[in-house]
């Protein structure tokens, strides 16, 4: 069996994720999961993939709203792609199981104004008071430029 | 005329004016070697002279909350004290003043402008005045006893406490270090010490402190401490001079002061070797290293002195 | 014993860079840290969602000043990437000489940062010193000494000729030979082991947690090394040895850092004498094909990411960066509390810490 | 006569402060570059201080970010008279590729009397110590 194939039986056996794999340019996978099957899915991977780590987590703007992916790596490139709901433009935070994720969720708070559920602190990490709080790459755009 | 010669030896040579040039050469000098030694090519011989202008010429601002009568005292009363050391420890083999016991005075005076560091940096509310002025005194409790007791044993040899009697006991190249090479050691690593250079330059390392005590001093007030801190710079390596190098050695009748030159330049150039080999000490590990290896390596040298010269 | 609050930067001369540290000290001893960023941020993102994708071209190589051929290296195989292209093998092995040459240079200057956080200015000034004949070498071949401008979408600019070769090998040699002495700093100097040995221990588990990479998680056991994990350009067939130890302190650091540079001139090196013929660059369009696309490079500092979605224009419409030091930043806080405030800056120093990368 | 030689201590003696306000770190490493064996500043006095109290040249890189502007402000105004200020690189200039970034001012004269701008991305060593040589002179 495939490295993506063993990680897509995990997530299966979480009813996790309804939709194959893709294969994006670089050869990372991506697969794309509900909002709320995101945690049950990074705590059955930590166990699988002791050497697991988060990479990166970009949020972007797509047709249907705002989109955030989890880059992770367990020895080959995996994205997790999870689609933030307009209403509510709020995620699970990782922050209990992966510590990682800590200064990824604030940079996303800030710059595009997603909000992370079942963690405190959220203050700015990388842009100045002086911006009004506006995300600055979120829907309503703040600051110059 | 003893009035005038009196003046003359305390204001010229070799009181403050010699005091200033020299010191302000020997910075030169320490700069320049350390700079070749890294493959640089250093400063310009006129450099000390320059910054120290430069700096009576700026702006001396007061810090917020601090005694400006106070922190403008400190520096002066320092400078005073090494000034008065000076004229205690002999240039060449003459030291204006002389009396028994002038070493342990000399020690004293030497210590009192680092006291008035670690105050100048206590009286300041800024974190790196403070830390700064807490590892002055911190090491200062370390470096103190090592040469204290690097600096007895010649003087219980000699059974004397006046730095000329113990430069009389080195005639005819009969040099203490020679002799005492550990009580030598223990001594310049005091030296070292008490003149913050590195690798015992904690109280005012750059990267962890800023300028340590002096952070927040600027203009008038820094260039004193900075002539102070030279000044000691000499009154220390002439003091090692003249207590284990055996001072002016008349090579031929008119020589002395030449040997004596040369032992300096000897001196300035072993420290500037330190300074480019080695990494800074923690102050904690300054401590111990001075409790443990300095301080009993100091007594066995003083005890071995003492039986021996018994 | 009361606590005092001992705040170091934005401007500090430890840090080159603005950042801030607030640490909680009581007497000599370090009892909390906080870490605050940002100084240098200045929405590069955004930036290049604005500019073409040639324009871009410019930008990348300025979010930082040290790696910069690392993000223009990682940004172009992204392109290509999303435009299918293949980068000509020659092109493939020049790219990978800049990387290391940049290593190179970048492990030297931290070597001498450390150094001069330790107070030892004369190895900072010797690192510093060999530094020059890499960065004379990057500039010899591509023009620039620290922007080096040598990638193309679809290639390099530069070309490694033969008299080019030759004065890069004579460079190779004279930092090669005087290497020597940082390998005795490192095995063998006391005056370093005693400020470094044993102190900022970054245990294994904080390193996973955290996701730290690059030499920083290869002195605390982690072998992760892009360019042979997933190997891209050159590497596939360059495979460079890895070095890896577990002591995870600052020393272990400067070993892994000083083998690196000895591993990335061997590398040169083989370059040299087994650079592929072949045609610089393809030649691309202006307009990338609608997609997605994540490449993870070894930059000095470790794992770079970048991630670009094309729209079917002339620019991006996203572009995510990643940089090695948001990870240790992170972890770094937790290892600053139960330090002596002497080996502070032992600690960031030692960390290798690039601000202009982190906030972008 | 005094002003004379204060004058002269002054051209021979400039102690740099310096800050990156937001800039890619190329000229920060190049300015503490000429501190090295190569080019070696201290052939012309030039020190780098530690505490803004004993500067008389601040060195700023970097387009000043949003962030940036209150340590620099704070920074040049803890420096004792007097004192000049010197834009190195072409961010610090301009603003340069960041100019219309939402967190940045572009140009440290938006904020500072400039003494002098070093152009260039980033500045040669070499630059440096011929702009800041043509400073001191000019003083």
């Amino acid at each position: 069996m495939s490295p993506i194939d063993q990680v897509l039986e995990l997530l299966r056996g979480q009813g996790a994720f309804h939709e194959p794999f893709e294969q994006i340019a670089g050869g990372d996978c991506v697969v794309s999961l509900e909002p709320s099957r995101l945690l049950p899915a990074i705590r059955r991977m930590l166990e699988a993939y002791p050497e697991l780590h988060l990479s990166a987590m970009t949020a972007r703007h797509d047709a249907s709203g705002l989109v955030v992916l989890y880059h992770l790596w367990l020895g080959w490139g995996l994205s997790l792609r999870v689609v933030v709901p307009n209403e509510t433009v709020e995620l699970p935070s990782l922050l209990d199981d992966m510590p990682a994720a800590d200064w990824y969720e604030r940079e996303a708070h800030e710059l595009y104004g997603i909000r992370f559920s079942g963690r405190q602190e959220l203050s700015p990490l990388l842009t100045s008071q002086s911006l009004g709080g506006r995300p600055p790459m979120g829907p309503n755009r703040g600051g110059g430029g | 005329m003893h009035v005038l010669q009196a003046l003359g030896e305390m204001l010229i040579f070799p009181g403050a004016l010699y005091g200033l040039i020299i010191s302000m050469l020997l910075a030169w000098l320490d700069r320049k070697l350390v700079a070749v030694m890294q493959g640089r090519v250093g400063p310009p011989i006129y450099q000390p002279l320059a910054d120290t202008i430069k700096l009576f010429a700026k702006e001396d601002l007061d810090t917020e909350g601090v005694n400006p009568t106070l922190a403008g005292l400190l520096p002066v009363v320092a400078l005073a004290c090494t000034m008065t050391a000076a004229l205690l420890v002999p240039v060449g083999n003459h030291a204006v003043i002389s009396f028994q016991g002038d070493l342990v005075i000399a020690l004293f005076l030497l210590s009192l402008p680092t006291l008035a560091l670690f105050m100048a940096g206590w009286i300041v509310p800024s974190v790196y005045n403070v830390v700064g002025g807490n590892r002055t005194l911190l090491q200062y409790f370390a470096y103190e006893v090592p040469l204290l007791l690097g600096l007895a044993a010649p003087a219980a040899f000699s059974q004397s406490w006046r730095i000329t009697d113990l430069m009389a006991r080195q005639a005819g190249y009969r040099w203490f270090v020679l002799g005492m090479p550990l009580g030598f050691l223990v001594s310049s690593m005091g030296l070292i010490g008490k003149l913050e250079r590195v690798p015992l330059d904690a109280p005012h390392a750059k990267a962890e402190v800023g300028a340590g005590p002096l952070t927040e001093y600027s203009g008038r007030k820094l260039a004193f401490w900075r002539l102070t801190s030279w000044l000691q710079t000499v009154v220390g390596i002439n003091l090692m001079i003249a207590v284990y190098l055996g001072g002016a050695d008349r090579m031929w009748r008119y020589w002395g002061l030449g040997t004596y030159l040369l032992k300096m330049l000897a001196y300035l150039g072993g420290l500037a070797l330190v300074q480019v080999l080695y990494a800074r000490y923690r102050v904690d590990q300054v401590s111990r290293i001075s409790w443990r290896v300095l301080v009993p390596l100091g007594l066995l040298q003083l005890l071995v002195t003492v039986w021996l010269g018994a | 014993m009361s606590q005092i609050t001992l705040p170091i930067g934005p401007q500090h001369p430890l840090l080159k860079e603005p950042m801030a540290l607030r640490l909680g000290v009581e007497g000599e001893r370090v009892v909390s840290a906080e870490v605050e960023i940002g100084y240098v941020h200045r929405g590069i993102e955004r930036l290049m969602q604005e500019r073409t994708y040639l324009q871009n071209m410019v930008v990348v190589e300025r979010i930082c000043g040290i790696c910069s051929h690392a993000h223009a290296t990682a940004y172009c195989q992204a392109v290509e990437a999303l435009l299918g292209v293949a980068v000509p093998a020659r092109a493939a092995a020049i790219r990978v000489l800049f990387c290391e040459l940049e290593r190179i240079h970048s492990h030297l200057l931290w070597l001498g940062v450390l150094a001069e956080a330790i107070g030892f200015t004369t190895i900072f000034m010797y690192a510093w010193r060999e530094r020059e004949h890499a960065l004379d070498a990057m500039e010899s071949i591509s023009g620039g000494r620290i922007a080096h401008g040598a990638n193309l979408i679809g290639g390099v600019r530069a070309d490694l000729t033969p008299d080019l070769a030759i004065a890069l090998g004579s460079a190779l040699r004279t930092i090669e030979e005087r290497l020597g002495l940082f390998d005795d700093l490192v095995e063998r100097d006391r005056s370093f082991h005693r400020r470094t040995q044993g102190i900022g221990l970054m245990t294994l588990d904080l390193v996973r947690a955290q996701g730290v990479v690059g030499p920083m998680a290869r002195a605390s056991g982690a072998s992760y090394d892009v360019r042979v994990d997933a190997p891209y350009a050159a590497y596939s067939w360059l495979r460079p040895p890895v070095p890896v130890t577990e002591e995870g302190d600052v020393w272990a650091r400067a070993w892994v850092r000083v083998r690196e540079i000895r591993h990335s001139l061997a590398i040169c090196r083989q370059l040299i004498v087994s650079l592929p013929e072949g045609p610089l660059a393809e030649r691309v369009p202006h307009r990338v094909p609608a997609g997605e696309a994540v490449i993870r490079i070894e930059a000095p500092r470790g794992e770079l990411l970048y991630y670009i979605q094309s729209d079917n224009s002339d620019s991006p419409a996203r572009v995510k960066v990643r940089t090695p030091t948001l990870p240790t930043l992170m972890a770094l806080k937790q290892v600053l509390p139960g330090l002596q405030t002497g080996d502070i800056a032992t600690v960031v120093a030692g960390a290798d810490l690039c601000m202009a990368c982190a906030d972008r | 006569m005094l002003d004379r030689v204060v004058r002269w201590a002054r051209k021979r003696s400039p102690w740099l402060l310096h800050y990156n306000s937001g800039g890619c770190n190329g000229c920060d490493i190049e300015l503490l570059d000429l501190l090295t064996p190569r080019y070696d500043a201290e052939q012309l006095g030039i020190l780098k201080e530690a505490s803004p109290r004993h500067a008389d040249l601040l060195i700023c890189t970097g387009p000043v970010t949003l962030k940036s502007r209150e340590p620099l402000l704070r920074i040049y105004a803890q420096m004792p008279e007097p004192k000049w200020v010197v834009a190195l690189g072409s961010c610090a200039c301009s603003g340069s590729v960041f100019r219309d970034c939402y967190h940045v001012m572009g140009g440290i004269d938006r904020l500072l009397p400039v003494a002098r701008y070093i152009p260039g991305c980033p500045c040669r060593p070499e630059a440096t110590a011929a702009a800041l040589k043509d400073l001191l002179e000019s003083l």
